[in-house]
């Protein structure tokens, strides 16, 4: 089967997902499920630079509601389907499909724009301005400029411009990458030791932030680097550092208290 | 013979730094914004005519002298650098959504591309290509996107109306079949399951497009 | 008809910002500079045969394009009623800049500002506030900035030490928004200024040839 995602123009799950469908011109579902996942995988791995979390669960999402028609699919009979779970899958289905088709739409657009700016881009303006002889003759641009003025311009052009306030949307981008938050716990956790996953991101206030920390502590735990415990179902996460950087034993609990403080 | 109107509009146009409004040149001439229109399609057929190297035309509201683009050649071995650099695939879809659906947040933005679009914003804000418009007045007041004049005069056009309609470039038929026939879980298979091949065309209709033209 | 070397000439000559050499004209047209010189000559006996309100002129050793001297009381309107009257929001900074860290290269100036500040640049030159004063001994030997005494006699100031201390503390993003609507309502009180949402990019910075990154 000739199915490949490793295509360098990727731009994002829907990108991907119409490549797949239409570009590709394969039956998404005759493909086999695991070559769905590993070419999601290998894509995530490729711009794995770039990703940041948005576009990351945006994948998941993707993968998840591909792999659940899919499963579908293979399940024998409708009988032991909840219709509810059947709507909510169609639901799901056509949102996507509808998602995948205002995307195309806007790179069709994208197209079109792209083509008017070839054209007019063969084309330079004039923009030589006055000519001497009547550069005097406009009124004085700096009418009512202070030097106040000037430094209260500079300090606006030094200062970073501010972030809007946080756009109440659920979907409001969070720029914290996993690899970040790795590196972030890299530090903290050798020198704390022990530490239980609520108290490590209690003082977090974005639920998006709290699941980074998430994705963190999981790629350390697979790296080996971190233990992770639980009592059971729904109960607190322990963790606990076991590998490179600080000495685990050695006052573990006075180091806590400087975390929490 | 050109007139002396149509001379003072090409003096003026050959001072100007930005396209001049047909409004602004009226009052310089004290003649009608509809004379002045008519004026500068005279001059413009009358240096095709010439064969002239160059052009008067309209855009973003304003007219201005341009160079032909037959002599794009010479003119690019002059500027050198090349002024007109390309913009990325990822900044033109995303020009696009902001030209056909402005005022639009950042996060609507980011949730039709399904990618966030804080970098890609940012660069065409760069480029005076897009900039802020204004607050949505709803919570949280995100800040809401335009395109500007400088886009207009990039795309050669006089104003937004003259995008072609959003409703062309909706996918066709065939289109929206492969992308069904990908996504079809089967159901037709199982009795009970909306089966129905046509659901598809609901959330086409349900789906947030749009064809106003913004 | 026009040549085509002709018509070369009338592109680049339209575009351009500054009087061009006949040496650089016959370089990129790959023809003698006397023969540049017949070519301009010729062009300019058409114009002035057709009546055109613009000529070719010969100035500080170059061709350029300017307004024909008949029409100088229509350009003067054109002045004074036109938008130039005060400075956008992005030539202001551009000044602070310039003023508060001179000399300073263009490039400089434009990864302070974030955008490209040429055309800025180009007008606060025309108008006599900003100047070369010198190059950067570095590669490239980059123009470097500074302002001059008429902006000083213009604020006031007998020397650029006595320009307003900037503030210990970077202001909190209320200030700085603050600000920024402040100089924002002055640019948009300008004349001729966007209201326009398409058009609301400012002025200057919004200029044709922005596109060149540098």
């Amino acid at each position: 089967m000739p199915y490949t995602v490793s295509t360098p123009v990727f731009e994002g799950p829907f990108d991907l997902l119409l490549q797949l469908i239409t570009r590709e011109q394969v039956d998404l579902w005759e493909v086999s499920l695991s070559a769905i996942v590993d070419g999601y995988v290998a894509t995530l791995e490729s711009i794995q630079a770039g990703l940041d979390l948005e576009t990351a669960t945006e994948f998941l999402l993707i993968a998840a509601v591909l792999l659940e028609i899919k499963t579908r699919r293979l399940l024998p009979g409708p009988d032991d389907v909840e219709l509810d779970e059947e709507l909510a899958l169609w639901e799901e289905r056509d949102l996507l499909l509808a998602r995948l088709l205002e995307c195309k739409t806007f790179k069709d657009a994208a197209g079109a724009l792209t083509r008017m700016m070839d054209n007019a881009g063969r084309s330079y303006a004039r923009t030589a301005g006055l000519e001497e002889r009547f550069a005097g003759l406009a009124p004085d641009p700096l009418e009512g400029v202070t030097a106040e003025r000037l430094r209260d311009a500079l300090q606006l052009a030094l200062t970073p411009r501010p972030r809007p306030r946080v756009d109440l949307d659920h979907v409001a981008p969070v720029r914290v990458s996993v690899a970040d938050a790795v590196a972030e716990l890299v530090e903290e956790l050798p020198r704390v030791g022990r530490i239980t996953f609520g108290r490590l991101t209690a003082a977090l206030g974005e639920r998006l932030e709290v699941i980074v920390r998430f994705l963190a502590v999981l790629e350390l735990c697979k790296q080996g680097r971190l233990e992770i415990e639980q009592a059971g179902n729904f109960a607190d996460l322990h963790l606990r550092w076991i590998g490179g950087g600080g000495d685990g034993g050695a006052g573990p609990d006075l180091a806590l208290e400087e975390y929490a403080g | 013979m050109a007139s002396e109107s149509q001379r003072a509009i090409e003096a003026i146009l050959m001072v100007a730094d930005h396209p001049i409004e047909a409004g602004l040149l009226a009052q310089v001439l004290e003649v009608s914004p509809s004379r002045v229109e008519e004026l500068c399609a005279e001059l413009r057929a009358s240096y095709e005519a010439d064969d002239r190297g160059f052009s008067i035309v309209r855009v973003a509201g304003g007219y201005r002298y341009q160079s032909h683009p037959d002599l794009a050649p010479y003119v690019e071995r002059f500027v050198l650098e090349g002024r007109h650099a390309r913009l990325s695939a990822a900044a033109l879809e995303t020009l696009a959504i902001v030209a056909y659906k402005q005022p639009i947040s950042r996060a609507q933005v980011s949730a039709i591309r399904g990618v966030s679009a804080d970098g890609v914003l940012r660069t065409l804000e760069q480029r005076g290509y897009v900039a802020e418009v204004g607050r949505d007045p709803g919570p949280g007041q995100a800040v809401l996107y335009g395109t500007t004049g400088a886009l207009l005069e990039r795309l050669g056009l006089d104003s937004l109306a003259q995008l072609p309609p959003l409703g062309q470039f909706v996918p066709g038929p065939e289109v929206v079949e492969a992308l069904e026939r990908g996504l079809r879980a089967d159901a037709a298979a199982r009795p009970g399951g909306s089966a129905d091949p046509a659901a598809g065309g609901d959330a086409l209709s349900a789906g947030p497009l749009d064809d106003s033209d913004g």
